[in-house]
């Protein structure tokens, strides 16, 4: 094989800290190497050019990258030596950026390690082998899971752009976060006369299909056929029939249930319907407060329910749903601040979170959109607004910076003086973060118009004196602790990854962060897309988001989706595991250890023997370290392809 | 032995539902026996057990996969049979075992190691307790327990684990201690740079006969041994130590978990390397952390194609 | 080109393409400074590895070997690692039969984001085999052949 | 108030020594005050701890070293137990005082002079004599009212004795000083 | 019933002077628990807070000769009535798991020291070793119709990672031990705040501020007399009341018990094993009053 080696400056990025025309020439001596040189921007549009005319003028059979991680721009010069009429599997790539140039500056020993690394590559690109793949067909429908306003984006971007699309929601009713808010930063418009529309338009949408309170049971499969068991919880109320009159939940005696929409401001019946626009808009019982389930006495709602639609016997049911591609947006959850003993820990009724407030502060909420102190239900006349509870904060293992509560906390305290003309709002903060279009503005407006006070520091200590909480913070730049008494504590509790992400992504098989925030393709070039063909990312689970960019985010993973349906075939990769049927003992090990079932035992003239189905094999390569003899090898990844590496590096 | 004669009755009846039943027989002089492979009712008689029938049959019911197969074992090599039956390399419907409780087989490198060169041997007694061999008109008397095999020392598995005929009577329960490893203890007592130099000079006799491949009862890959393969390449065919010795962590490594120590690779071996201790290496760690023996159950899986989320006896470094 | 006398010795990593090998990316694009040492070896599963790729290394030179996978239970292929964590944690144990030190050879986990951890990883490991300098050399006769081809010439 | 020129006054040296000593690293310190804002002596200070954290960091050696609210922590640990960052920030008030005690600082002295008086105790005794002590205290700081008005109240209740309690091995603990003071003087 | 509790005690200086009735009360209550104290012997002052200020390899010093006194005892536990102790002993044993700072404490003592002893509070134990439930089975004289208030200073259980017990801004452990015994216990919101320490001499305006603001939020919140764990809070709250009165035109009367006070009260000890009679602010008409079971609260109002 000829092969030619491309050294990359990359600007200065690598030509700074390593000799690149060196490793060129050292390149050059390798076996095989008939071209070698170094180039600015070998991914660049020249740089591209400089490749295919090397390839065309010196009959190149394989071409070297020496530049970034492959995880960068293998995709980019494998298409460009495809355009010069190679097959892509006949070019390999050092990475001499992230790996070396970026994590030292001594050039020798960069330079020494740039020639070891290209020397690797060559040796195993010359046992590379054209790979080709094969065509399988696609189920084009997608589920989307999680019904909040990332999700009801992508899934009605995808049922618009005619595919047929599943939507699971954990809870009762689409809607999520968004659903539980007042009004919208930096408008001030109404969340629900922005969202309840789009709820109505994926209830009535005839390409999807919405499984509300229900839950991903199993995940099989893999981009283009993926095969998903979903478990609908029992509702012990048939939802065919429920017309969500409301009347079960009138007359239910029950009446100390958990309240989650609400966030536990106050409480709600054994039978609810969580909110009047609920999506859909049906009954269900908590089995922990029903007097009926838990006692078998009551049956009140059976009785009222004029459609007759209650089932004390109802059970989980499962069904199984065949899609081709997967959008998850399963959103956030609120960091759990009663960790915070110093802020009491959720012992005094008047310290409450930014999202409880954001309930009273709703005209549909539990107090009619009232501000009144939980404890005494007075009008509080100082409220208190803490920044940063639960993020850029490593002692409760948070480092990371929410990115809204700064532009939330601003609109509650615009609110707070809407609804009480009289009352004065402080907010302790530590950096104002306002990056969005007409963001600063708006919180500029909350202390220029409204008289928000903003203390520049910490809060370290709430306790009650009299029936008032004194807050005692710092303000760094008076240099002194402060005090407030104040009515009302409102604490900006901070975005973290919901509670099941982890499990959720152990079934996709996607990676996530160690916060449990699911790990985007690229975090630049692939925001939307995971290391997982066919599954894409929206909204808050890949990490904090507002609602513009998470409906941004629903809508391109919506548009991957769609451009991955644009054809009616999908080209399998071929780097999967191949059998040589000869060496091949028909032991099984391999069919024994494959996590996918993609082996199975054929028979070859009276003998078993293994066989790869292409298309379900993921290329993992667990059969080929399995595999005693080696009769069965991981192309492009095979046995004499990784001892040629090693042997490249370890010479005796 | 006492009950060769039950045993050739039972091979007697079995035979006509047979093609072929392995045993041992008498080989060039009396002190050696060699694989028998009876296939007719006149072949039973040459069928002699004891002392001398060393030999792991096992070895060859692999390449007779498909035919019906009598075999007689020792325990030790009712071990191997397992092996392959857990591995689906040979069918249990297909094979025929005749058990009969074992009394230890000698070492031929001791016996030789003891007499020297004694010329042509002329006849081999053997009783519970000696050795007498006659060569070249002279008597020599050895004590049996001096020149039986290692292994049979601490054997634990007398009678063989499974069987359809067992003639004579089980010499009782398989002893429930653990291998010793005694000799791999006190190999293990040399110095890191000792240990190195010692298979460098071991293995730098090493004519890469691949007698230890072919022996082993569990070397399935027969033609298609990695050793002699170039796709995959992991051996250059030079004549270097380097090479040997990765031959046989190859063998050791292919075999953890699997490897019974029925000790064929060192028997086998013309310049008597020993091989066996680092297949001992890998089933003692694979005890520790898997609690784990090869070769007795045919329904358990080895280790290194199963794993469990958690590891009880896994500890992982601590960076 | 030979290893930088004196400075360096000779470090394969093996790291799996989805976590550890985007890690070492992630320490790179955060500036995480590392020894040089090490050279990586991308493989699509740390359950690819075969453990006597690890020997063939040593064998053939190697000072030192890491492998790093993803965590467990964060597998790509959803078992690979665990595979991996048995057959490696047995050649783990094994080498020093060989008069090979444990310390050698180790394996690990760090996640497509744990930059840091990786360069700690990579630092720790570095200095562990510095501290146990260079391995020991199998010297086939072509080495001698070469040495004594030196001495003659000098 | 002085302008200070950030480059100049820099004392590279003075953070290392922090930083060594207390095993804390000061550029974690993002200045958000919530050690200042529970400290129970701020109204004491003359320099909040927030500010002496900053100030450390700036490498501002003789303003930190001078700073009165070094001899006004009483090691009540509010800072380190709730600073977002795990800086031991009690441990670094620690080092900047055995800094300042080294560099000749003593605040204004009187808290100093009562731990002296308290340590002279320790080691002349081995145990602390609380009389001892308060004579000690006041016979250097000449506040000879000093808690008089306590002595009705508590001579009764026979909390208060006029001899130290025997303790067999004083002349160990003594040679525990002894050694620290060679130690120091090295 | 656990019945081989044995620990070394190391009773701290001020349990011969300041603090004795706390000391009296520890021994008398472990005694009527079947725990059993050992003195550790020839002990020496721990340097308390002053020693640290001034360097902290001598004052590990003076803790690690107090720690290997109790390994020459053939204990390996150790326990102390006293946090600022405490916090001194787990300081040294555990900056003594570093080698370079083991052999600069060693290098000022005559032996090296064995430092891996585990200490703990007297109060710790209780909670921990003993139990709650168990101490609830053996009230004989409930402490009925008593309001209490449990204030536990700032370094029982601070720094957290050091100290290892109990929550570090709302501990429970004497709130739960209170009302076992029986008292009625109103929550203190400054349980962690700073009594003023070691301040009472050099800077008596600080205690007085500091102290006063924890008997003004006491009294508001309705307790009768607070319970504490530390020689130094009890000292400053009851020794120092009159002067924070006088200082800050206040009128407290409340009593400040340490909690094995009580505890001994409700076990049927007599006040004087208690040391009942060594507080500054008399507790007697309380005591009285729960005796005759009347009813305090409206008494209070």
């Amino acid at each position: 094989m000829k092969i030619g080696v491309f050294v990359c400056h990359c600007g200065s990025n690598i030509e700074a800290t390593v000799d690149t025309a060196a490793v060129a020439a050292a390149a050059r001596e390798f076996p095989g190497v008939v071209f070698a040189t170094d180039t600015m921007y070998t991914c660049s549009e020249p740089g591209q050019d400089e490749i295919v005319e090397a390839i065309k003028e010196h009959n190149l059979g394989g071409v070297v990258v020496a530049s970034c991680t492959p995880r960068m721009h293998e995709q980019t010069f494998r298409r460009t030596v495809e355009r010069a009429g190679l097959n892509k599997y006949l070019f390999e790539m050092a990475n001499i950026r992230e790996h070396v140039s970026w994590i030292g500056k001594d050039r020798e020993a960069n330079t020494n390690k740039s020639v070891d690394l290209v020397r690797m590559a060559t040796e195993k690109l010359m046992r590379n082998r054209a790979l080709h793949p094969k065509k399988f067909t696609i189920n084009k429908r997608v589920l989307v899971i999680g019904g909040g306003v990332a999700g009801i984006q992508a899934a009605l971007d995808c049922a618009d752009g005619g595919l047929e699309v599943v939507l699971v929601e954990k809870t009762t009713t689409i809607g999520g976060k968004m659903a539980k808010l007042d009004k919208t930063f930096p408008t001030v418009d109404c969340s629900s006369c922005i969202l309840g529309p789009r709820m109505v338009d994926v209830a009535q949408h005839p390409n999807i299909t919405l499984y509300a309170y229900a839950e991903i049971e199993e995940i099989n499969g893999y981009v283009g056929n993926f095969e998903i068991k979903v478990k609908k919880k029992a509702t012990y109320v048939d939802w065919k029939n429920c017309t969500g009159c409301g009347i079960c939940m009138d007359k239910c005696p029950s009446k100390k249930a958990r309240d989650t929409f609400n966030e536990e401001i106050g409480f709600t019946k054994a039978i609810n319907i969580p909110f009047p626009q609920a999506i859909p808009k049906k009954a269900k019982i908590d089995p922990e407060f029903c007097t009926m389930l838990k006692k078998g006495k009551c049956g009140v709602c059976a009785k009222v329910c004029p459609s007759g639609c209650i089932d004390y016997e109802m059970k989980d049911e499962f069904v199984t749903e065949k899609v081709g591609a997967i959008v998850t947006a399963t959103g956030f959850d609120l960091f759990d601040w009663t960790v915070y003993g110093e802020y009491g820990g959720g012992r005094y009724p008047d310290v409450i979170t930014s999202l409880q407030y954001e309930r009273m502060l709703s005209a549909s909420g539990p107090t009619g959109g009232h501000i009144k102190r939980p404890s005494d239900g007075k009008e509080p006349k100082n409220v208190v607004f803490i920044q940063c509870v639960g993020s850029r904060d490593k002692s409760v293992g948070r480092p990371y910076c929410t990115g809204f509560c700064c532009m939330y906390t601003a609109k509650q305290a615009i609110l707070t003086k809407d609804h009480l003309p009289l009352s004065q709002s402080y907010v302790f903060y530590m950096d104002i973060r306002a990056t969005g279009k007409l963001y600063d503005e708006f919180t500029r407006r909350a202390m220029e118009e409204y008289d928000t006070n903003y203390i520049r520091g910490r809060v370290s200590m709430i306790y009650p004196k009299g029936d008032k909480l004194l807050v005692r913070g710092a303000d760094t730049l008076m240099g002194t602790q402060v005090e407030v008494d104040a009515d009302l504590v409102v604490l900006a509790v901070g975005a973290e990854a919901s509670a099941g992400a982890s499990g959720l992504a152990e079934k996709l098989r996607i990676s996530y962060d160690s916060y449990g925030f699911y790990m985007e393709g690229h975090p630049k070039l692939k925001p939307v897309e995971t290391n997982t063909a066919g599954v894409y990312l929206a909204g808050a689970c890949q990490g904090p988001k507002d609602i513009p960019s998470s409906v941004a985010q629903g809508s391109a993973a919506a548009s991957k989706v769609l451009g991955l349906f644009s054809k009616d075939q999908l080209e399998s990769d071929p780097q999967v595991s191949m059998v040589d049927i000869k060496r091949c003992i028909g032991c099984g090990k391999c069919i024994q250890t494959c996590p996918f079932g993609a082996i199975k035992e054929i028979d070859f003239r009276g003998m078993a023997k293994a066989d790869v189905i292409e298309t379900i094999c993921q290329g993992c390569g667990i059969c080929t370290s399995t595999c005693p003899q080696g009769a069965i090898q991981l192309q492009h990844a095979t046995d004499n392809q990784i001892l040629s590496e090693v042997n490249a590096l370890c010479q005796f | 032995m006492k009950f060769q004669k039950e045993l050739k009755d039972s091979i007697r009846k079995a035979l006509p539902e047979l093609d072929v039943v392995i045993g041992w027989c008498g080989s060039f002089d009396p002190l050696h026996a060699t694989p028998h492979f009876i296939r007719r009712e006149e072949d039973i008689e040459k069928l002699e057990i004891g002392p001398l029938s060393v030999h792991n049959l096992a070895t060859y019911l692999p390449g007779l996969r498909g035919k019906k197969v009598g075999i007689v074992v020792k325990g030790c090599d009712s071990r191997s049979v397992i092996e392959l039956l857990q591995e689906k390399l040979i069918a249990r419907d297909d094979i025929t075992i005749f058990g009969f409780p074992c009394t230890g087989v000698v070492d031929q490198a001791k016996i030789k190691k003891a007499l020297g060169y004694v010329g042509n041997v002329e006849s081999c007694d053997m009783s519970d307790k000696s050795v007498v061999i006659v060569a070249a008109g002279k008597a020599h008397s050895l004590e049996l327990s001096d020149v039986l095999a290692d292994k049979c020392h601490s054997c634990r598995y007398p009678d063989a684990i499974i069987s359809d005929i067992f003639v004579g009577d089980k010499s009782g329960e398989a002893v429930p201690a653990p291998a010793d490893y005694e000799a791999l203890a006190t190999f293990e007592n040399l110095s890191l740079p000792d240990r190195f130099g010692f298979w460098l000079k071991e293995l730098d006799r090493c004519i890469r006969c691949y007698a230890c491949r072919s022996a082993c009862p569990l070397c399935v890959c027969r033609d298609h041994c990695a050793a002699e393969s170039r796709e995959p390449h992991w051996l250059s065919q030079e004549n270097n130590v380097r090479d040997k010795l990765m031959f046989q962590v190859i063998h050791a490594y292919h075999l953890a978990g699997r490897c019974t120590e029925c000790g064929e690779c060192q028997r086998a071996c013309p310049v008597d390397i020993p091989v066996l201790m680092l297949k001992q290496k890998m089933n003692k760690e694979i005890r520790d952390i898997f609690k784990y023996e090869a070769g007795v159950d045919p329904e358990e899986t080895p280790p290194l194609l199963s794993f469990k989320m958690e590891e009880e006896n896994i500890t992982e470094k601590d960076w | 080109m030979p290893v930088l006398e004196g400075k360096e010795l000779r470090i394969v990593g093996f790291l799996c393409n989805w976590c550890s090998y985007g890690g070492a990316d992630t320490a790179g694009v955060g500036r995480f400074k590392q020894p040089t040492d090490l050279r990586i070896i991308k493989v699509p599963c740390s359950g690819r590895i075969d453990p006597l790729f690890v020997v063939k290394a040593l064998m053939n030179g190697a000072d030192g070997v890491l492998v790093s996978g993803c965590h467990p239970r964060d597998c790509h292929y959803a078992e690979g690692n665990f595979y991996a964590r048995r057959r490696l944690e047995i050649m783990h144990k094994f080498l020093p039969i060989l008069g090979y030190e444990p310390g050698r050879f180790e394996y690990t986990w760090v996640s497509a984001s744990e930059g840091q951890r990786w360069q700690q990883v990579v630092t720790s490991f570095t200095e562990q085999i510095h501290k146990l300098g260079p391995a020991p050399k199998i010297l086939g006769p072509e080495a001698s052949d070469t040495l004594g081809l030196m001495q003659a010439a000098l | 108030m002085k302008v200070i020129n950030i480059n100049s006054s820099y004392n590279s040296d003075f953070v290392k020594q922090v930083e060594e000593e207390s095993g804390q690293k000061l550029n974690l310190c993002y200045q958000c005050g919530k050690c200042t804002a529970g400290c129970p002596y701020t109204d004491e200070y003359d320099i909040s701890v927030s500010q002496i954290m900053r100030l450390a960091q700036a490498g501002q050696k003789e303003k930190v070293l001078q700073a009165n609210s070094l001899w006004l922590c009483a090691t009540c640990e509010s800072c380190t137990a709730r600073c977002p960052n795990e800086i031991d920030v009690a441990r670094i008030m620690d080092v900047l005082r055995h800094m300042a005690r080294r560099e000749g600082h003593g605040g204004t002295g009187r808290v100093k002079t009562f731990w002296d008086s308290f340590l002279s105790s320790v080691k002349s005794n081995g145990r602390v004599f609380e009389v001892g002590l308060l004579v000690n205290y006041i016979s250097h700081t000449g506040r000879f009212w000093t808690d008089i008005g306590l002595g009705p109240k508590v001579l009764p209740k026979g909390k208060i004795h006029f001899k130290p309690t025997e303790m067999q091995g004083k002349k160990e603990v003594a040679k525990i000083f002894m050694r620290f003071k060679e130690e120091s003087a090295k | 019933m656990n019945t081989s509790l044995n620990y070394a005690y190391y009773p701290g200086c001020s349990s011969t002077g300041t603090s004795i009735e706390y000391d009296m009360s520890s021994r008398a209550v472990c005694a009527a628990l079947d725990i059993k104290l050992t003195d550790v012997p020839d002990w020496n002052c721990c340097g308390s807070t002053p020693a640290h200020t001034v360097d902290h390899s001598l004052s590990s010093a003076l803790s690690a000769r107090n720690l290997d006194q109790v390994s020459s005892m053939g204990l390996d536990s150790c326990i102390t009535p006293c946090p600022s102790c405490l916090a001194n002993l787990k300081t040294a044993s555990h900056r003594m798991e570093d080698k370079a700072f083991r052999d600069k404490v060693n290098n000022l003592l005559e032996k090296p020291a064995n430092t891996n002893i585990s200490t703990k509070s007297v109060l710790q134990i209780l909670v921990e070793d003993y139990g709650i439930e168990n101490i609830r089975k053996r009230v004989v004289k409930p402490l009925n119709g008593l309001v209490v208030g449990a204030y536990y200073g700032c370094i029982l259980n601070r720094p957290p990672h050091l100290m290892q017990f109990d929550d570090r801004e709302h501990p429970m452990a004497m709130d739960n031990i209170m009302e076992a015994l029986g008292a009625t216990v109103v929550p203190f919101p400054l349980k962690v705040e700073c009594c003023g320490a070691s301040f009472g001499i050099p800077r008596k305006d600080v205690v007085m501020r500091l102290s006063g603001k924890l008997l003004d939020t006491a009294e508001a919140i309705g307790a009768q007399a607070l319970v504490t764990a530390c020689p130094l809070c009890q000292m400053n709250l009851d020794m120092r009341q009159n002067q924070i009165n006088h200082a800050n035109g206040s009128h407290h009367n409340m009593p400040i018990f340490y909690f094995t006070q009580l505890l001994g009260l409700a076990l049927g000890l007599t006040e004087k094993e208690l040391g009942m009679n060594k507080l500054c602010v008399s507790p007697r008409t309380l005591l009285d009053a729960m005796a005759n079971g009347e009813n305090l609260k409206e008494k209070a109002a």
